[in-house]
């Protein structure tokens, strides 16, 4: 299921041992083991990042960046220390290229806007394509419609995998910009990025590349991909909630207008004339989110440790098991079979609403997620309300896909 | 039965299971003997907001009682209307207006479901008062 | 200090009682007690907010609204229960004109971006004051200048307090919103905001209020101030970083055009036609910061239980002793004379440079803040580069300001 | 003295103080030895960026070494700057430019000063280098 990935070789984690670390993986649910499976929503958080919010709030709190005092200097240097583990984790040239966000969303929207007010005009288009998360088509939509701009769409074949010979046509001169996910949050499609850059590049068309599915599964080097615009979220990737990350290169970071006013991204306000500061606090305005951001570095410093190949490798195992487990299923048909996926894995069964299916697991302690998923569009594109999706961590294990099949199999035989 | 008497009957029923599993196989049950919403009012303007699941409700105003026939595109969710048609259906428009719907919560319903599917039943139920209360000031305007 | 406020008559605070609770109050800074006088710049956190973060990780950490499963589930009662307890602790009459935003300077961005855009036409006015933060000027200077609208600025006199005199000139026909903070983060200085919004809504102009400064001190009821916008952050009333509250009227956030592009955000998406929400999730775009606004509803539940009036009251006692006893410093003055002050005071020594002074007393344990404080206009205004600023929560002490007043003493000796 | 034994005595210099109070007193002190920069060159072009206090500085050239007079409005500051200057003042530009700077590490300043502070010093030594490599390309080009 990555024929296409150049894949670093990785070895299978003890995932045993790595459970320890994650107190919720310790809990049940209604009496029953939790077995956590939407990990595409969120993931579960590791002891150490836990420790490290309790840790700055119990030790350090304190504003960063203007302060002279110890405490502001300790926030500071370790505010700015998650900046630098972030930009190796991705490999960014320069450090100063992270800008901190508040989620996947908002690092779209930043761009949607920043780069929308600048370089659309009338009759210009921006190209996404047919499987995108919401959060990667409406701040183009607003935009578009603001500036008199064109949404184009990337189509999508009946296997979830996008129709790259289309892909010529559609970048034509009116495109200004190229925004498409990396791993489809439902199908678990992993998109051929780099093709799409270097077409969009032959062009002079820059890319952002909507990584919320890709960063915590594969290894992502924003060089080697030669991406433009690359955004991802803490919580999807063991960190906490409330922070993210824009990755842009500095030439376009540059030119591009802010997003937010407010302290922190000026170098001098007056009411006659406000000079704005430079990267990285340019789009920074306000108080950052500081725990968040130091929690974040903790996240990266365990993903680092443990090896992203590593989780590939292993992930890439279960995630072969758990398609063999759930073909045994009578009736269950696979909504999204690209021969490149990750992560997650959607499905129906025979005319059962997903949203039955999904509360009879839940009661007997399987969490899934049911629904649209945040992408209708896909959803109309195989004419279905909703799917049940299983998505995968490296915790979790084969005797979770066992019991997520027993599960179902159960709920069926409840539901027909 | 009164309305009154219709809730404590399911009170009873459910007081019969321990398991969760048969309190949802009593549920999906109950679906089974909704009576069923012609296809023709199966339309947009009778979709209940706020379920994830869709459901159709339609009222009949017969001998001044209103009488309810639904569906839904979940089993689980159609057990639920079910449930709310058998307290309400075939009274008149003051008695569901006046109605006291104890029942869900006697049942501990809205601790065992998703606060998706309780905003679901509470749109159900509000929007079944509205039936009452159009019709009742309807009669009274005669 | 606070002539023109209503306050509900409270009791003093048993300050010992409740420093116990706060971690952060137990430690030392070079091997001395921490004193901690920086309190506008972020508060420190009770233990139980800290508790309830890392209960949320620990044990229901999920992504919220659309999850059917138990951990989903108890998440979003959770996050949502947050937005009650704001509404009520602010007074707000409905739930839904509570947003939760990244913080003050993420809220007035909110307003100042879809109300400009909306309302804004060239030759309008935004009016603000002089003795705003830079995240109350900033963004309303972007936004005038993309539709050609100008800032106009209600002017200070020397003590720092607002020129009311020439409010009736000011709010002439071309302002369509006025913008003020109801407590200086410089000055101290509490504005009258009550009548500010009265004599705009007098000529049907909408009032913003910044409460970044107020929400902790002062009771703040937004129907009793019948205020259009009012924004603050978590950070700085006992809450969590990242995290912060837009409250506006119904009837003005159902007019505004969203901010914000994703998921949540949405009723229905589809490539030719998308529908919003309805409030607050309109203006809410992307997963939230779950874990924040759970912790903020606890700091919000531990003011509730000590009380906003108790608060006033301990405050006001120990900002009055401060003020009295930075007298007895030889060549102080105070930058900020108001009749109302509030939390903040900012002075000077003599010609000693403010960052001197505030590294001298860092060394001593003693946490001040020197600079510009993100309000460089009023700094313009005094004609100074920037004040020495000690800023008092409820949980310091009069052994505290003796500290401080001590230290200072000092630091002038060395300096000087 | 050599660069290297200007910064040697420095580190000695601060080997007998045990107590902040006292480094911070030298500091002060140094200050007051900082050979001033002319009113006239106290200009927007000589601020040094990157301190939260202002700092000028100005660069002489005379008989092959570079002079450098400064100022601050900050009193510790103004004791950086003196260190820097004592240290590298009165040096041909290669001997600046190739300097190798570690009495600021030796003496745990980094560990002392606040970010601000940390960053304003290396923005003082980078201008100072900046000096020297343009006097010395200058010099190559003649
Ligand atoms: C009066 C005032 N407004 C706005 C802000 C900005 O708040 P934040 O940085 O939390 O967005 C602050 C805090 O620095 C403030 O004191
Ligand atoms: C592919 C993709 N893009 C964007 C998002 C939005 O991320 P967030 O909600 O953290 O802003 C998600 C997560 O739901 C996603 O899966």
């Amino acid at each position: 299921m990555r024929d296409n990935l150049t894949v670093a070789a990785g070895t299978l984690l003890d995932v045993q041992k790595l459970r320890a670390e994650f107190p919720i993986l310790q809990t049940t649910v209604y009496g029953k083991p939790l077995v956590y499976l939407d990990n595409a929503a969120t993931t579960q958080k590791p002891q150490r990042v836990i420790d490290a919010i309790t840790g700055y709030y119990s030790e350090y709190n304190s504003n960063v960046h203007r302060g002279v005092h110890y405490l502001s200097q300790k926030a500071t240097a370790a505010h700015e220390e998650s900046r630098h583990k972030v930009a190796a984790f991705i490999n960014a040239p320069h450090v100063h290229e992270v800008i901190f966000t508040r989620g996947t969303t908002d690092g779209i929207n930043i761009i949607a806007s920043s780069f929308g007010r600048k370089f659309l005009k009338e009759g210009d288009s921006i190209l996404i394509s047919a499987i995108e998360h919401h959060s990667n088509i409406v701040p183009w939509q607003m935009i578009c419609e603001d500036r008199g701009a064109n949404l184009k769409v990337i189509p999508v074949n009946n296997k979830g995998e996008l129709i790259m010979d289309s892909l010529d046509d559609l970048l034509d001169e009116t495109v200004k910009l190229v925004a498409v996910t990396y791993v489809s949050n439902t199908l678990g499609t992993v998109n051929p990025v780099k093709e799409i850059i270097e077409r969009a590049h032959q062009k002079s068309i820059p890319v952002l590349v909507d990584a919320a599915q890709a960063v915590q599964h594969i290894q992502l080097d924003v060089q080697e991909l030669d991406a433009d615009f690359v955004v991802f979220s803490g919580h999807k990737m063991y960190g906490p909630t409330g922070i993210g990350v824009l990755y842009g290169k500095e030439a376009w970071l540059n030119e591009l207008p802010p997003y937010q006013g407010g302290g922190d991204m000026i170098k001098s306000v007056s009411f006659k004339k406000t000079t704005y500061n430079e990267l990285p606090l340019k789009f920074e305005a306000g108080t950052p989110s500081i725990a968040e951001t130091i929690a974040l570095g903790v996240a990266v410093d365990y993903l680092q440790e443990i090896g992203i190949a590593n989780i590939q490798e292993t992930e890439h195992q279960l995630y072969a098991y758990a398609v063999d487990a759930l073909k045994t299923i009578d009736g269950l048909r696979f909504i999204g079979e690209a021969k490149n996926r990750a992560a997650s894995i959607s499905f129906l069964i025979n005319d059962i609403h997903p949203f039955d299916l999904g509360e009879i697991l839940d009661k007997q302690g399987i969490a899934v997620r049911t629904g649209h998923h945040c992408t209708e569009p896909i959803m109309q594109h195989f004419n279905i309300p909703g799917t049940v999706r299983a998505s995968i961590a490296f915790y979790n294990t084969q005797e979770e896909i066992d019991q997520l099949v027993a599960g179902i199999k159960r709920a069926v035989t409840m539901l027909s | 039965m009164t309305i009154q008497e219709r809730q404590d009957q399911i009170i009873e029923d459910f007081e019969m299971f321990d398991e969760w599993m048969d309190k949802y196989e009593y549920i999906i049950q109950l679906g089974k003997d909704l009576p069923q919403i012609e296809e023709q009012y199966k339309t947009a303007d009778n979709i209940i907001k706020g379920c994830q699941s869709k459901v159709w409700l339609h009222a009949d105003y017969l001998d001044g009682k209103l009488f309810f026939t639904a569906d839904s595109d979940a089993v689980i969710t159609k057990g639920l209307v079910s449930m709310v048609v058998q307290v309400l259906s075939g009274h008149t428009p003051k008695e569901i207006a006046d109605a006291n719907i104890y029942f869900i919560e006697k049942i501990g319903l809205q601790n065992h479901l998703s606060p998706t599917r309780s905003n679901g039943l509470l749109a159900m139920l509000k929007q079944i008062k509205m039936y009452a209360v159009a019709y009742q000031s309807q009669a009274l305007n005669k």
